[in-house]
């Protein structure tokens, strides 16, 4: 290893030990950054990404076994002792968690964990402390720090909370960044403001930032090289323009080929600035006004599988906190074999508005009709045979699967519950739905900590398709899968479509998969729906700014022709960001 | 002298006036208002409470002495009218002089519902007292009349030979007339006694400072050694021991108010300093089983004799106290030793360790040649009252007698024994009288009268021709003559055998090394608090 | 192989329990002492038989004529008897002990179980629908808690029909009396799993509260759950010697190691093995039942379950 | 506000609560066979001695009806018996013990201090105790001092109080002579000595409950050390001694403090056996005393007041929960 660098990682093996015997995660793996260099680590979901990371820092449970050498300027990591240890943890290496929901701790709030990790290494007072975790809120584009510092985690929004973790990694200006998945959960207006902020980090620190995404894009943004890994091997290295030009390995052209990405030209929106009234072309209706303050009207057809209708869920304020309205009279409809896409930013309140048809988060006003039946009135049998057709993957796998539960058994639950399915037939009807997944039979028996992110994620799928719902509720159900996994699972998507019919409401960051699977696209801001309409129109030509700059801040896998719309979406953004100020989502 | 036991060595010591005795109390609270007492004569309340009499325990057999009175009563009438005259210079506490009124009042008092705690047998026997409900509401007890200061004259509703006795009880103490109107007087009374409660704790302490009012001349019963007095209340009985035994600091000049229990004794045995300390009575309160006549095969005499071979008196001394020396010797009779006029005599012979053989074929011959079986024997959890049933019953299965013991709480046990059921066959119990008169040996447990309503003749015995001979002693004035009336009774009683007499139960007491004159007679089986002396 | 769980089962209890067995040195030593302890319960006659004694018989011969102590060292251990015999009776021990055990481990081990079902199913209820029976149960505890037992317990003892056999009205008010602590406990836990996202899906699911119980709560209460059940053990031992002594346990002579330890603990200077030995035991039966606990809660914890 | 609601129905529930468990008293203390009469009528005790003091006490009536009797009490306070001997309770009243010959309320109020220093010492030596070794033996999972500290905890739960309290007496009272073998200080008296005088109660209390809290912390602790979140407070470079110390035992709390709450509870309603071994007038007695002598209005005082705080402790718990755990807030 030459000194220049900054992290290089010798061979290192992890293998743990499961129930069905001892596991390799990762083989022999090698790669390294020099400072003020960005490292991606791209490659299957279950290669080993994240627990290569992980073994950098000794973060991996005792059941893992580390062999090989990692040096951080040259001292080696897996010999320290833990105070050494502990002074390189977030403070010369700061690491950003793949599952944001379960990094936090739930019972402390997020200021005291922030101003935490600041003290850790630094000698400030609690005060200044405090007072350096707003500005990092701040930093990491977070409105209303106040409040977040307030919080509990389970009071934040996935995307927040992702924030959060991020603005904990990088609040001692460490050396060397290991960001794993930092922006899944980000739409991509915010993600690319995050971007902004690590190449900053890069060049104003010259820190090494190891980054593990499955976003081509994001990679095309920030990278200087790439590794590609596979069942736990690094199956190739090189830098970025090099490897995106001419791929050597073949899963890394796989890789590639999945990708997929908008069509280029964005039409602008037309100039108009009467709030009062709605622009409406053709399906595609907008309101007026930036940001909104209202939501767009909704036509449901009469045999709409779904259909809300002035729904708003206001979450009640603690002690001394205001309310918070997380959705704002929100009216929307699904069409039986209809995939509605519903994007927007982060904290609009997608997931709110998801968890309130399935009832988890209660609707202080409005109706959910699902085929006609409103939802929370629903009470006993009806409300569980209504429920029973309906699917959720939420947003977050990692907690919504019980952690003393296999595998086998979560997916198994809705078949247990709702189906007269049991032995062997359900064992084998398990084991399709991992097939289907693309995920190894052999998972059955793991327990939910002992999968990777993506592994998790499509486990929530299987799961939430085990009873072929007539209503599919996806929370972001490809945010932690590589192009290639992805594209199986829309595929699977796609087809069961097909063959069931069913409605989707379909939440995704990625605009790209949006305009693959979905018909319609409703885009979120701030808790009103501020545009609507088919996919390709919504996505080629929006009638709202925010839409707008939402789909020009999607970056593109091509590294030249990203840079290039990094220039134009910096325009774009300065002059929305002029015309709002800064604004709580609809607190009043 | 009565007890040949260690501690009269000591007695031989005289020891000075002065210094603080501690006396370690497993009780909580004390009673110092003389109505509420139920106290003997010789203990807590002797030291702050005259009588007219009092008991003289350093012979064999307690004797009646004067206290207040100049003499132990006179009768006119074989025993209806009793006159007493008090000495002079007595005072109260307060300074005041003791008169007949105040004794007048002091009784009167003890009529109030208020106050109605105390032992009560005189409430019965002077005329009227049945219905007179204390002095408070102006109205006062005629059949005591005081004529002069220093005269007071009793009229009985019938003749009783054992007032001088009654009148010796706790109870019968003079008041300050017009004292003593709330509850407050039993923490802080006007003593006549030769100590005043100087301060009380309720559950803590009680501390008593001498009544620089009582004159020594006038008092020949206490010697009223030590200048303090301290009760250390609500102690735990084996951690007294412990102290004792250890006998270090101010332990060294107190003593157990609680008997030491077997595991204790079984712990001096090789412990020669401690045995040293330790004072054990010579008889004491006999413990009896008591066979309930008006029930199922019990009302047959022949039954009831064989429960008197049935029963191991030995096993039953070692479960009491480990050996028969500390558990007390194998008994008889229903008067206890210590009590004139006690004749002994046992009219169903046997060795100590029972005779289960005769037993068995005298239940043959009553009838039940394959023995008893689910009789119920009651007995009180409190002093391993278990333990000593379960002795006795594993010597009655010898006989092929079953019974189920059923242990209760004391106060449950108490109210069922004396209560109007009578639902139990046996109950294992025993019986101190309140004074040392054959007559409160026997009247309370084997009067027909005595059956239920509180009455505690356990064995539910009734017969007329007992109660008859009773009431005659009972009306008898001399003692020599009563005495040996009582001792008629006492056998005639015995020949219906309904109780089986096991032992006179030995008390054992500790105290420590600066304690003098411990002495603990037959009767009553405690330490004798009044004489006790700290050896500076 | 056995102690994998079934492919699409959660981690169950008799898996666990198979599997605790095996890896588990120390759970199996506890397992081991629970066995020869209700063996001991269960053989008693025989042993007793064996031994050549009973509990019940007196025998002075065996007792020191001026201390009503045992002859001979330990408390009298001899051939004959094997642990000693009791001060002032002359019983032997050993079979008291091994009587003892049949009172003392049913009372103590079914009261448990009913204090634990009664007290696991409310909590668990409680704190999972919360709302008007959250504050009903809590405010049954509370009541419960609250409630004169000691004089209840008199009572009990003075009035309890002879209908009823002892052991069985002990189990129940025993276990009566214990449920509101183990409630509270339960629910405590329960409360905080209730926000649990994997709680919210099994919900979302369309699940019936006691299908949410079984395999969402219940999964992640086990813990808690086992260790205190295995501490209330030897609590419900002792609280069956108080009864006795308030005339309300089993009545003498039948042994039980409460009402002998209690007994005993008189002796503790002048004849300790008299305690000792009844001491030994109840302290044998408590710890097993807590080390086999531990093992079972490891095996259900998947994050333990492989050892390292 | 919704907190200001749970509060009150709470004391509304309490209230009730106390009203139930003092009418649970009273219709059990009749299902005895005692007549609390009999005990102050004296011996030998008359049919009329026993009507008369049955009257005077009040006992003359119904159960139920002196039941209401007491509850007015409470706000009217109660007068005994008439003329100069009556026997008055101001307001608040609750019940006048005829055998200590004071008021129930001034009885408990004069024991009540000892009580409150020794288990209020004693929980929190047991609870730092129980935790930090429950703590202890969930990092050492498996290793001697695991094992040794659960036997410790084994021996303090199966262990009869009564022994391990005379044994301590036996050792540092009477042989080592270090600590008084017994009895109670007041605070105001003699501060050191109240500590003198406590510290061996409190430790054999302490050491007969710590059992609980180290088995209950190390079960949950070796729960929470798995979550993702620990390894965060591990990347964000903490000492272990936080990690552990604040952001696991935060999450391990809330069982243990709702045991803390049920024990405090009841020790603070009296700890009979400890206060028994080492002679100390607290209310633990006070109650034994009441139920040997069949003092029922002392014994209605006592389970009253020992109702009352544990009710108490364990409201303030279910209040603590919201504060230790937002998700586990019941307002
Ligand atoms: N604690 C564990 N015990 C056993 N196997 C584990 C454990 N953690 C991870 N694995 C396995 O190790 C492999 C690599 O996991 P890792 O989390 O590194 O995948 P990844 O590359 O991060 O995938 P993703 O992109 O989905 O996060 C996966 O197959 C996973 O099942
Ligand atoms: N339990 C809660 N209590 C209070 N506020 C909440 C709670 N849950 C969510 N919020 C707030 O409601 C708003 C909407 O949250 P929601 O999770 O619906 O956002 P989202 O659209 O899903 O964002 P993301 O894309 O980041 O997941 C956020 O501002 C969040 O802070
Ligand atoms: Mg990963
Ligand atoms: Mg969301």
């Amino acid at each position: 290893m030459s000194e220049a660098e900054l992290l290089s990682v010798a061979g290192v093996s992890v293998t743990f030990a499961t129930d069905a015997g001892a596991a390799p995660a990762a083989i022999e793996v090698s790669y390294s950054i020099a400072a003020g260099e960005v490292l991606a680590v791209v490659g299957e979901s279950g290669s080993g990404k994240t627990v290569t990371a992980m073994s950098l820092l000794r973060l991996l449970p005792p059941t893992a076994t580390v062999t090989g050498a990692a040096f951080l300027n040259g001292t080696n990591l897996f010999e320290l002792d833990h105070e050494r240890l502990r002074e390189i943890r977030g403070g010369r290496v700061g690491f950003v968690f793949q599952e944001p929901m379960t990094a936090l701790n739930p019972v402390f709030t997020i200021g005291a964990q922030l101003a935490e990790a600041i003290t850790a290494h630094r000698r400030v007072s609690s005060g200044q402390a405090r007072a350096r975790a707003g500005e990092l809120l701040e930093l990491v584009g977070l409105p209303d720090p106040a409040r977040v510092l307030r919080s509990y985690p389970h009071e934040l929004s996935g995307g927040q909370l992702q924030r959060v973790v991020i603005a904990m990694a990088v609040a001692n200006e460490p050396e060397l960044l290991i960001a794993d998945e930092p922006t899944t959960a980000l739409d991509v207006t915010v993600q690319a403001g995050i971007l902004e902020l690590l190449r900053d980090l890069r060049s104003r620190l010259g820190a090494g930032i190891l980054l593990i995404t499955h976003d081509m894009g994001v990679v095309a943004d920030l990278a200087d090289r790439v590794a590609v890994m596979r069942a736990g091997r690094v199956v190739e290295q090189g830098s970025v323009t090099e490897l995106f030009a001419h791929p050597r390995h073949d899963y890394t052209r796989q890789l590639l080929d999945s990708v997929i990405s908008l069509p280029g030209t964005v039409a602008p929106p037309p100039a108009e600035d009467d709030p009062a009234t709605l622009i409406e072309r053709g399906d595609q209706i907008a309101v007026v006004g930036h940001p909104a303050t209202r939501s767009v009207r909704d036509d449901p057809t009469a045999e709409a599988a779904l259909r809300i209708t002035d729904l708003s869920v206001v979450y009640g304020g603690r002690l001394r906190s205001f309310s918070l309205r997380a959705v704002d009279r929100v009216s929307v409809h699904i069409e039986p074999g209809e995939v509605l896409g519903l994007v927007g930013e982060s904290g609009s309140g997608k997931t709110t508005l998801a968890s309130a048809i399935v009832g988890l988060a209660t609707p202080t006003s409005g109706l959910i009709e699902l085929d006609g039946a409103d939802l929370p009135t629903l009470r006993g049998r009806s409300r569980r045979a209504a429920l029973r057709r309906i699917g959720v993957v939420f947003q977050d796998p990692g907690s919504s699967l019980n952690p003393r539960a296999s595998i086998g058994a979560s997916i198994a639950q809705p078949l247990r519950l709702h189906s007269e399915l049991r032995g062997a037939r359900l064992n084998q009807r398990v084991r399709e739905l991992l097939d289907s997944v693309a995920l190894p039979a052999d998972l059955n028996n793991r327990f939910p900590h002992e999968l990777s992110g993506g592994q998790r994620q499509r486990v929530a799928i299987a799961r939430a398709i085990a009873l072929r719902p007539a209503l599919l509720i996806a929370d972001e159900p490809t945010s932690a899968l590589d192009v290639s996994v992805q594209a199986r699972v829309l595929e699977l998507l796609r087809s069961l479509q097909t063959e069931l019919r069913f409605a989707c409401l379909f939440i995704s960051h990625d605009l790209a998969v949006i305009e693959q699977v979905a018909g319609r696209v409703a885009v979120m801001h701030r808790g009103h729906i501020v545009e609507q309409g088919p996919a390709d129109a919504v996505l080629t030509a929006p009638l709202h700014p925010y839409t707008h700059l939402l789909v020009t801040s999607a970056p593109v896998a091509d590294p030249a022709d990203q840079r290039r719309r990094r220039v134009a979406w910096r325009a774009a953004e300065l002059s929305v960001r002029a015309g709002s100020a800064p604004r709580q989502p609809g607190d009043q | 002298n009565a007890n040949p036991s260690p501690s009269t060595s000591a007695s031989n010591t005289t020891s000075k006036p002065g210094g603080t005795l501690y006396v370690l109390d497993d009780n909580s609270s004390n009673h110092f208002d003389p109505a509420q007492s139920q106290s003997l004569a010789t203990t807590t309340s002797g030291l702050v409470h005259r009588r007219l009499t009092n008991w003289d325990l350093s012979g064999p057999t307690a004797t009646l002495v004067a206290d207040l009175a100049t003499d132990t009563g006179k009768t006119s009438d074989n025993g209806t009218t009793w006159t007493f005259t008090l000495k002079d210079g007595l005072a109260f506490s307060d300074g005041s002089p003791i008169t007949s009124a105040d004794l007048k009042w002091g009784i009167e008092r003890t009529f109030d519902p208020a106050f109605s705690q105390g032992l009560s047998y005189h409430k019965t026997l002077l005329a009227g007292g049945t219905t007179y409900t204390g002095p408070f509401s102006g109205k006062s007890l005629d059949s005591i009349e005081t004529p002069d200061a220093k005269t007071i004259v009793f009229r009985l509703a019938r003749p009783y030979g054992d007032w001088p006795w009654i009148v010796s009880l706790v109870t019968l103490s003079p008041v300050p007339q017009g004292k003593g109107t709330n509850a407050a007087y039993d923490t802080a009374p006007i003593t006549s006694g030769p100590y005043q409660v100087a301060s009380y704790q309720s559950g803590t302490q009680a501390t008593l400072t001498r009544n620089p009012h009582w004159q020594k001349s006038t008092d020949s019963v206490r010697t009223a050694l030590p200048d303090k007095v301290i009760f250390q209340l609500s102690q735990d009985d084996s951690v007294i021991s412990q102290r004792l035994i250890a006998d270090s600091g101010n332990d060294q000049s107190g003593f157990g108010y609680s008997f030491v229990d077997p595991a204790q004794l079984a712990q001096l045995v090789n412990n020669p300093s401690a045995k040293s300390r330790l004072v054990t009575s010579q008889a004491g309160a006999v413990e009896y089983l008591a066979l309930n006549t008006q029930r199922g095969p019990l009302a047959n005499l022949a039954v009831r004799k064989a429960f008197q071979y049935a029963v191991n008196r030995a096993s039953f001394q070692v479960a009491s106290a480990g050996t028969p020396a500390l558990a007390g010797p194998v008994a008889s009779t229903l008067i206890t030793p210590g009590i004139s006029g006690r004749q002994a005599y046992d009219l169903y012979p046997t060795n100590a360790a029972g005779d289960p053989a005769k037993a068995k074929q005298l239940l043959a011959q009553a009838g039940f040649p394959d023995g008893l079986s689910g009789l119920t024997l009651l007995v009180s959890t409190s002093n391993n009252g278990a333990n000593l049933a379960q002795a006795v019953a594993a010597s009655l299965a010898q006989a092929n007698i079953k019974v189920t013991i059923q242990p209760q709480d004391d106060d449950t046990f108490i109210s069922n024994v004396t209560g109007n059921q009578g639902n139990y066959d046996l109950a294992l119990t025993s019986w101190q009288p309140d004074f040392p008169s054959a007559n409160a040996n026997i009247q309370p447990l084997y009067q027909s009268s005595q059956i239920g309503n509180g009455g505690f003749n356990l064995s539910r015995y009734s017969n007329d021709e007992v109660d008859a001979m009773i009431a005659d002693a009972q009306a008898t004035v001399d003692p020599t003559q009563a005495g040996t009336k009582w001792a008629a009774v006492d056998k005639r009683i015995m020949q219906d055998a309904p109780i089986v007499p096991l032992i006179y139960t030995r008390n054992s007491f500790l105290h420590g090394s600066k304690v003098d004159n411990v002495q603990v007679p037959d009767f009553p089986a405690y330490p004798n608090y009044l004489t006790l002396g700290i050896s500076q | 192989m056995a102690a994998v769980p079934s492919p699409s089962a959660p981690r169950s209890l008799p898996a666990a329990l198979v599997r605790t067995i095996r890896t588990d040195r120390w759970a199996l030593a506890g397992a081991i002492t629970v066995v020869v302890l209700v063996f001991l319960a269960v053989a008693a006659p025989l042993l007793a038989a064996v031994e050549g004694q009973d509990p019940y018989t007196y025998d002075l011969s065996v007792l020191d004529p001026n201390s009503g102590l045992p002859t001979g060292h330990l408390g009298g251990v001899s051939g004959k008897h094997w642990f000693g015999v009791e001060p002032l009776t002359g019983r032997d021990l050993f079979t008291i002990v091994c009587y003892g055990a049949r009172t003392s481990f049913l009372i103590g081990v079914a009261a448990t179980i009913v204090s634990v079902v009664v007290g696991a199913l409310l909590g668990i209820t409680a704190g999972y629908l919360g709302a008007w029976f959250d504050r009903g149960i809590t405010w049954l505890t509370d009541v419960l808690l609250g409630f004169p037992y000691l004089v209840f317990m008199i009572a009990l003892g003075a009035i309890a029909p002879a209908g009823i056999p002892r052991p069985l009205l002990l189990i129940g008010v025993i276990g009566f009396f214990g449920w509101p602590r183990i409630t509270r406990i339960v629910r405590s836990q329960t409360l905080s799993l209730r926000g649990r996202t994997f709680v919210s899906a099994a919900r979302a699911m369309g699940a019936r509260p006691w299908q949410v119980y079984r395999t969402e709560l219940l999964p992640n209460l086990w813990a808690p759950i086992i260790v205190v059940a295995t501490l209330n053990i030897p609590v419900n031992i002792g609280f069956e010697a108080a009864l006795s002594f308030l005339g309300a346990g089993i009545p003498p002579p039948t042994p039980s190691w409460g009402q002998t330890i209690s007994t005993a603990s008189d002796w503790i200077r002048t004849d300790p093995m008299f305690l000792i030995f009844p001491g030994v035991a109840l302290f044998l039966a408590t710890w097993s039942f807590n080390v086999f606990g531990d093992g079972l809660r490891d095996a259900l914890d998947p994050r333990l379950a492989v050892r390292r | 506000m919704r907190l200001a609601r749970f509060i009150g129905g709470r004391l509304a529930a309490t209230v009730i609560v106390l009203l139930v468990v003092g009418l649970a008293t009273y219709a059990v203390f009749y299902l005895l066979p005692t007549d609390p009469a009999q005990l102050s009528c004296g011996r030998p005790c008359t049919p009329q001695n026993l009507a008369t003091a049955r009257a005077f006490m009040g006992f003359d009536h119904p159960w139920i009806e002196q039941y209401l009797q007491f509850i007015a009490g409470i706000f009217t306070g109660r007068t005994f018996g008439s003329g100069v001997t009556a026997i008055h309770c101001p307001a608040p009243c609750f019940g006048y013990s005829f055998q200590q010959n004071e008021t129930v309320l001034s009885l408990i109020a004069s024991r009540l201090p000892v009580t409150a220093s020794l288990a209020i010492g004693a929980s929190i030596i047991w609870l730092v105790l129980g935790v930090a070794v429950g703590v202890l033996s969930a990092l050492k999972r498996g290793s001697p001092i695991d094992r040794i500290t659960m036997a410790g905890a084994v021996a303090g739960v199966s262990a009869p109080a009564y022994v391990i309290g005379l044994i301590a007496i036996l050792i540092f009272g009477l042989t080592l002579n270090i600590v008084p073998d017994n009895g109670y200080v007041p605070l105001t008296t003699s501060p050191v000595g109240w500590l003198w005088h406590l510290i061996t109660p409190w430790l054999v209390l302490a050491f007969l409950q710590a059992a609980t809290y180290a088995r209950l912390t190390r079960t949950q602790m070796l729960d929470v050390l798995g979550e993702d979140f620990i390894r965060t407070a591990r990347a964000k470079g903490l000492a272990e001694r936080n990690v552990v110390g604040k952001h696991a035992l935060r999450n391990v709390l809330l069982p243990v403090v709702t045991v803390f709450g049920l024990d405090l509870g009841s020790v603070l309603g009296g700890a009979i056996l400890t206060e028994t071994v080492f002679s100390m007038p607290g209310l633990g007695q006070l109650l034994i005393t009441a139920v040997h002598r069949t003092d029922l209005p002392l014994l209605m005082g006592c389970t009253l007041f020992a109702a009352f705080v544990i009710v108490l402790a364990n409201f303030l718990v279910d209040l603590l929960y919201g504060v230790l755990d937002p998700r586990a807030r019941l307002t």
